[in-house]
């Protein structure tokens, strides 16, 4: 987000700037709300074949990631808490450490994707198609919802590294974090989401 | 409890490895759900434990404890209008 | 309501509620235009140079918020109890199955016959089972008041008792392509002696006789060739456009060189001409079109029906 | 202290198209969507001219079908949605809560570049592809994933006008929790700014819906994905439940801004305070809550539950509670007032009163029985341009009349104004009065011909539209005279008692040499006189 310039070269409110940045979060809250309002729909007309399709996932790759995910969540706070007492090498570290969970997670994400799509997973696949219409559109919305998730990955690893240089270039400091902070939010809203993801497809067999 | 915000409040590392404990207890405790109890238990355990688990991360990791209680009340606000649109919904698939 | 005639037991009912809102609605139009007009004039800046500042009144807000929802929870109410009647189906209705697809409707009476326009018994109730071959189409017959998507994976029903002899227009209302607005047909209600008489005779699609004008619309076109073809069932497995279903679309195949299995298996080429398209319907199992399964049904038809099947499939280059 | 209208360091365009200032966004934005306005109102008359000559038709069903796309898809979301708050809710919000500018100035010109990037790719989806999409504007599945237009694209286009409307919501809510000046308490707010609260929730929550929607269809058109393909096992339904879930409480963020409007003007011209204050502000409020829990009563006949049918129903009627509360509040705004009917006043009767034909015939097509007979007919189009040209229209008419001398300085011939008004409330009522009573005799939407039974009263609606044409040509060339010669304007040519009324015509570039402190309520025209 931009900063939050109460009036032409005013002061500048952090507080303001936090709120757009929930705001923000609630637009994305709703926005896969919508495929879980989908996911609720389906799998109430669906049930068995939701847990035969969830089978064919792998929830070694899914449990490994939450936990990525998770731990990614920790560095990011933990990168805040160091910049704000000082300590600026090891809130790099740990906004790098985040950055790295970031590309691990995505690298998991392709192996698993290529594997489901070895076996013939995929849209509009031969295989699919002659399975039963609720397995069709478990891995319609599997694809859906976990490709979404991965592309808001993605843009969180860019906003982090953008921040990695702010940080670097001590345009973020100790006094200055809000802008690390809000970039922070976005990050744990994008480990929220997984955390349903994970019950949803991988345990739902 | 001190509720003028993030200006003033720093999250100990502490706070923020326990809370990081805990998730990962409840993801497994999740798993285990999952592969042992019967699928409808274990559908249960996923709704309740799910939920918490987001509620750590957004109470602490996002620092809402430490906001205004406008922020708060606004979260849930949101979450209670997809509750509001789900229920809605459902009037329909369920009697269909 | 002059407008259109009420031809079924459910047109008086939608009517009843139409009009009471209409009242109302009329009522307060008048009154709140006629305040507004009088304290333009009356309190006119000429007559009245201050203003006042009122702030507002409590017991005021009070009564237009509670009046307006008394009155709005009547409708409701009212727009509901008619609904219910038009959603509970009477046990002795005859079912008749409708499908939709673009862009024409076929009927289908429980005895097997299959019209492309709908014959009813007058005061005799009727179900109608609503299926869709392609996309959302709308059953509408505004002299019914009737109205139920067509929606494809989905059965949806309407019922209704036509209560008025008479020739009723039917008519797609969900956009559903480039024909959508001529996806037409007609509701015929005869007296019950000529629908049994038709139901339990020879003749298949409904008989010129009753597509005689009759008020107070006038008489449906003949059929035309594609009604026929969905008649057949023929668009079952065929499209006109182009687009491959179970068998090959009919759309520009006339005059090109196809390749065909005969009955030993054997591949050879045909130039697909009348002859050809004759043959294909007539003796289907014949000549199998490559890469399709030999699945086509032999359909029994009459020799100027199979002529105009075949000047149709010519037309489709 | 110079206005913002001259350019100060940077010349020429790009002293405007780079500008964080809210007023230059809001001018963009005025100047974007009139433009837009135009070329879908000469669509709509193509239309109408369809409608007369039928055998042969004139255009083509497949252009037919394209054009009532296109108008729809241009007068939802590229005008009446972003509508009064992108104009004049960027112009006059923070003028009005006495701020110097939005919260986020660079976020508010990025969601004015989202819109014109979704503008050009919805217009470039008509020319390139194979045709223009020919599915209205509600892009039912599966039609929308089946049909061979360039649906793919339109989407997108539909996508990033969403995004802008977002970024627009968002930073409006940020800007009146934040920016409000000293002493402009909640209860000190003007209604206008009220209303954009409550149309800026309803922005933000919902458009991520029908956002996430559209995207699947996208997906299904691109990917096969197949969430809503009936052949996958999908349920069309779903689809229109998701859209409608935002598409209905759309058409109250449509509608609040400009009942905010006329709120503003109506006490204006009556020079008394407004009747009501709490009532308006928090019926602004419940409009937004429940708009958001009925959007089923675009689907009565789809095919859902009844029990489903039997909720949205009911509270399609309470929220009709909510308008009409604003409603007797208006009217009441008049009583002992002192009344001066100049052009801003006259548009904003005839709101009031177009708009209660709209919401009452809103009312017919709630009832479950009458809604089964008015579904997707002409009364449903009449009923919509009733509430969004009747309502919306007039009150953005009669918001550019009465803050036109604000904003450009300049004054307009009243005369012609008054003058316009009678093609314009005339041939409005032939159209659209006309099309309710067709929809009543059984005319389907979306045809591009018609039975012989509707002949008379669609020759009757196509003469009221170019009667229509006729006052909205001189309605328009009056302003654009105006802003070429007109006369300077005085700082507060109406009387006014809001803070814009406060400042300079046009306003000082940082509106306000020192932010003003907010004594007392809003609307005190005769602080004296009380009763
Ligand atoms: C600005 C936009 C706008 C607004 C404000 C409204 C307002 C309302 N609308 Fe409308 N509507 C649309 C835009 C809008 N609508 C559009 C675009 C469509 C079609 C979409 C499509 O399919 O393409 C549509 C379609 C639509 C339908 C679906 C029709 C169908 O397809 O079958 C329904 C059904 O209930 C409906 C109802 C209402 C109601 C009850 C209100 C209420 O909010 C109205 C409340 C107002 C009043 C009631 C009048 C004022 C009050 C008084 C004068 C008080 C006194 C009165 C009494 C006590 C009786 N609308
Ligand atoms: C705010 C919204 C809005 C507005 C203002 C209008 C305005 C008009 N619309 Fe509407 N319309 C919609 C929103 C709107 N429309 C929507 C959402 C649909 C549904 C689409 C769908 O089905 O998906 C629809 C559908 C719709 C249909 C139904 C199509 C069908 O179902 O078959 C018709 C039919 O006549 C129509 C006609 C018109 C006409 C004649 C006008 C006229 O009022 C326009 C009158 C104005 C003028 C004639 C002005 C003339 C001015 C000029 C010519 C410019 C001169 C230039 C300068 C001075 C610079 N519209
Ligand atoms: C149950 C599905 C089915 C129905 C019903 C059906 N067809 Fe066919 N049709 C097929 C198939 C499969 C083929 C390709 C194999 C073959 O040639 O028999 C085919 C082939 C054809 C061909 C040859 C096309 C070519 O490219 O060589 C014609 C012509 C034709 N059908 C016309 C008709 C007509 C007319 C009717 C209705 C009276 C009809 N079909 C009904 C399935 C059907
Ligand atoms: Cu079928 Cu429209
Ligand atoms: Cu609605």
């Amino acid at each position: 987000m931009t900063t939050a310039a109460g009036a032409h070269g005013g002061h500048v409110d952090h507080e303001g700037a936090r709120f757009g940045m929930w705001l923000f979060l609630f637009t994305e809250i709703l926005l896969f709300g919508g495929l879980f309002i989908l996911y609720a729909a389906y799998r109430a007309r669906y049930p068995n074949e939701f847990h035969e399709a969830g089978g064919h996932l792998d929830a070694v790759i899914g449990v490994a990631n939450t936990v990525i995910l998770l731990t990614s969540s920790l560095t990011m706070a933990a990168s805040i808490t160091a910049l704000r007492t000082g300590q600026r090498r090891r809130a790099l570290a740990s906004l790098a450490g985040t950055i790295a969970l970031g590309v691990l997670f995505l690298v998991n994400k392709y192996f698993e994707w290529s594997g489901e799509i070895a076996r013939g997973f995929y849209p509009d696949s031969p295989l699919l198609a002659g399975r039963p219409q609720g397995e069709q559109i478990f891995f319609g919305l599997y694809y859906s919802m976990t490709g979404l998730h991965g592309l808001h990955v993605m843009a969180g690893i860019v906003l982090l590294a953008v921040m990695l240089a702010l940080v670097l270039r001590h345009r973020i400091t100790g006094g200055e974090y809000h802008k690390l902070e809000n970039a922070g939010l976005y990050w744990h809203l994008v480990d929220v989401i997984w955390v349903f993801l994970l019950p949803l497809f991988y345990l739902a067999a | 409890m001190d509720r003028t915000g993030s200006e003033t409040h720093v999250m100990p590392y502490r706070t923020l490895v326990r809370v990081w404990l805990v998730l990962l207890g409840l993801t497994g405790a999740l798993v285990a759900a999952g592969t042992t109890l019967h699928p409808s238990l274990s559908v249960w355990a996923m709704l309740v434990i799910t939920p918490v688990k987001a509620g750590l991360i957004f109470y602490y990791f996002m620092h809402l404890k430490y906001e205004k209680p406008l922020l708060t009340g606004l979260v849930f606000v949101t979450l209670g209008l997809l509750v509001l649109v789900i229920g809605l919904l459902f009037s329909d698939l369920f009697y269909r | 309501m002059p407008f259109i005639p009420q031809a079924s037991s459910a047109a008086g009912r939608v009517d009843a509620v139409f009009l009471f809102i209409l009242v109302l609605s009329a009522v307060f139009l008048v009154f709140i235009t006629a305040t507004l007009v009088w304290f333009v004039i009356r309190y006119n800046r000429k007559r009245h140079p201050r203003g006042v500042d009122i702030e507002g009144n409590g017991w005021l807000e009070f009564a237009w918020t509670a009046i307006p929802t008394l009155i709005f929870i009547t409708m409701f109410l009212y727009g509901w109890t008619n609904y219910s009647y038009m959603r509970e189906v009477p046990r002795d209705a005859m079912v008749i199955e409708v499908t939709g697809r673009q862009w024409a409707w076929s009927f289908r009476y429980p005895n097997g016959k299959r019209t492309s326009h709908l014959l009813l018994a007058a005061d005799r109730p009727v179900k109608l089972e609503l299926h869709s071959l392609d996309v959302i189409h709308g059953f509408f017959i505004a002299a019914f008041r009737i109205k139920q998507d067509v929606v494809p994976g989905k059965v949806n029903y309407t019922w209704f008792v036509p209560t008025q002899l008479g020739t009723f227009d039917i008519e797609c209302t969900v956009i559903c392509g480039v024909s959508h607005a001529i996806m037409n047909a007609k509701a015929v209600v005869v007296p019950v002696e000529g629908f049994e008489a038709w139901y339990f005779g020879e003749e298949d699609d409904i008989p010129a006789r009753f597509l005689k004008p009759a008020s107070p619309a006038p008489a449906p076109a003949p059929e035309s060739a594609l009604e026929l073809l969905n008649r057949k069932s023929c668009t079952e497995c065929h499209s006109v456009d182009g687009s491959p279903m179970v068998g090959p679309t009919l759309k520009g195949i006339y005059g090109r060189e196809g390749a065909v299995l005969d009955r030993d298996g054997r591949e050879r080429a045909v130039m697909i001409d009348d002859d050809y398209v004759r043959r294909a319907i007539v003796d289907p199992a014949a000549e199998i079109t490559r890469g399709y399964p030999p699945a086509m049904p032999e359909t029994v038809m009459t020799d100027e029906e199979l002529r105009r099947m075949v000047d149709y499939i010519r037309s489709l280059r | 202290m110079s206005s913002y209208l001259d350019t100060g360091g940077r010349g020429g365009i790009a002293g405007w198209i780079f500008s964080t200032d809210h007023k230059r966004i809001g001018i963009l934005y005025l100047a974007t969507m009139t433009g837009l306005f135009f070329v879908a109102v000469v669509i709509g008359v193509l239309m109408r001219v369809e409608q007369l000559v039928l055998d042969p038709p004139l255009f083509a069903p497949q252009v037919y079908n394209a054009f009532f796309t296109v108008h729809g898809v241009i007068m939802i979301f590229m005008f009446v949605l972003p509508g009064l708050g992108a104009v004049f809710g960027n112009f006059f919000l923070p003028i009005m809560i006495g701020a110097r500018d939005v919260s986020f100035p660079r976020l508010n010109l990025m969601s004015w570049y989202a819109f014109v990037a979704g503008t050009v790719i919805v217009f470039v989806s008509l020319f390139t592809g194979d045709g223009a999409p020919d599915t209205g504007w509600t892009f039912y599945v599966p039609f929308s994933v089946r049909t061979g237009t360039n649906v793919t694209l339109g989407l997108t286009g539909v996508f990033m006008l969403g995004f802008s409307s977002i970024l627009t919501g968002l930073n409006f809510i940020t800007t009146i929790h934040r920016l409000r000046a000293p002493g402009m308490t909640w209860h000190r707010m003007p209604l206008f700014a009220w209303s954009l609260y409550g149309t800026a929730w309803v922005q933000l929550l919902a458009t991520p819906i029908v956002g996430i929607t559209l995207l699947l269809v996208i997906a299904e058109r691109v990917f096969g994905i197949g969430v809503f393909d009936p052949a996958k096992g999908g349920d069309p339904i779903l689809y229109q439940h998701l859209f409608w879930t935002y598409s209905h409480p759309a058409v109250y963020i449509m509608i609040l801004p400009a009942m905010g409007a006329i709120t503003e003007i109506l006490p204006t011209f009556a020079h008394r305070t407004v009747f009501g204050y709490k009532a308006i502000a928090y019926s602004s409020m419940a409009i937004a809550f429940l708009g958001s829990l009925v959007w089923g009563h675009h689907m009565f006949t789809s095919g859902m539950s009844e029990q489903a049918n039997l909720l949205f129903s009911l509270f399609t009627f309470l929220v009709a509670v909510p308008s009409a509360i604003k409603v007797f509040n208006w009217t009441s705004t008049l009583y002992k007032g002192s009344i001066e009917v100049r052009p801003p006043m006259l548009y904003a009767l005839t709101f009031v009163f177009l708009f209660a034909i709209g919401g009452l015939t809103g009312l017919m097509q709630g009832a479950l029985a009458v809604n089964v007979h008015l579904h997707d007919t002409y009364f449903i189009v009449g009923h919509f341009h009733y509430v969004m040209f009747g309502g919306t229209g007039v009150a953005f008419f009669a918001a550019l009349l009465y803050w036109f001398p604000k904003m450009f300085g300049r004054t307009y011939n009243e005369r012609v104004a008054n003058l316009a008004w009678a093609p314009i409330f005339v041939g409005f009522n032939l159209l659209y009065f006309g099309m309710l009573v067709l929809g009543y005799m059984g005319m389907p939407r979306r045809y591009f011909t018609h039975l012989p039974q509707y002949h008379t009263g669609h020759v009757i609606a196509s003469v009221g539209s170019f009667i229509l044409a006729a006052g909205l040509v001189l309605f328009f060339a009056n302003l654009v005279v105006a802003l070429l010669r007109g006369k300077r304007a005085e700082s507060n040519p109406w009387g006014g008692v809001t803070l814009e009324w406060r400042i300079g015509s046009p306003p000082p570039a940082e509106n306000f040499d020192v932010i003003p402190e907010i004594q007392g309520r809003p609307y005190r025209f005769n602080p004296e006189v009380s009763e």
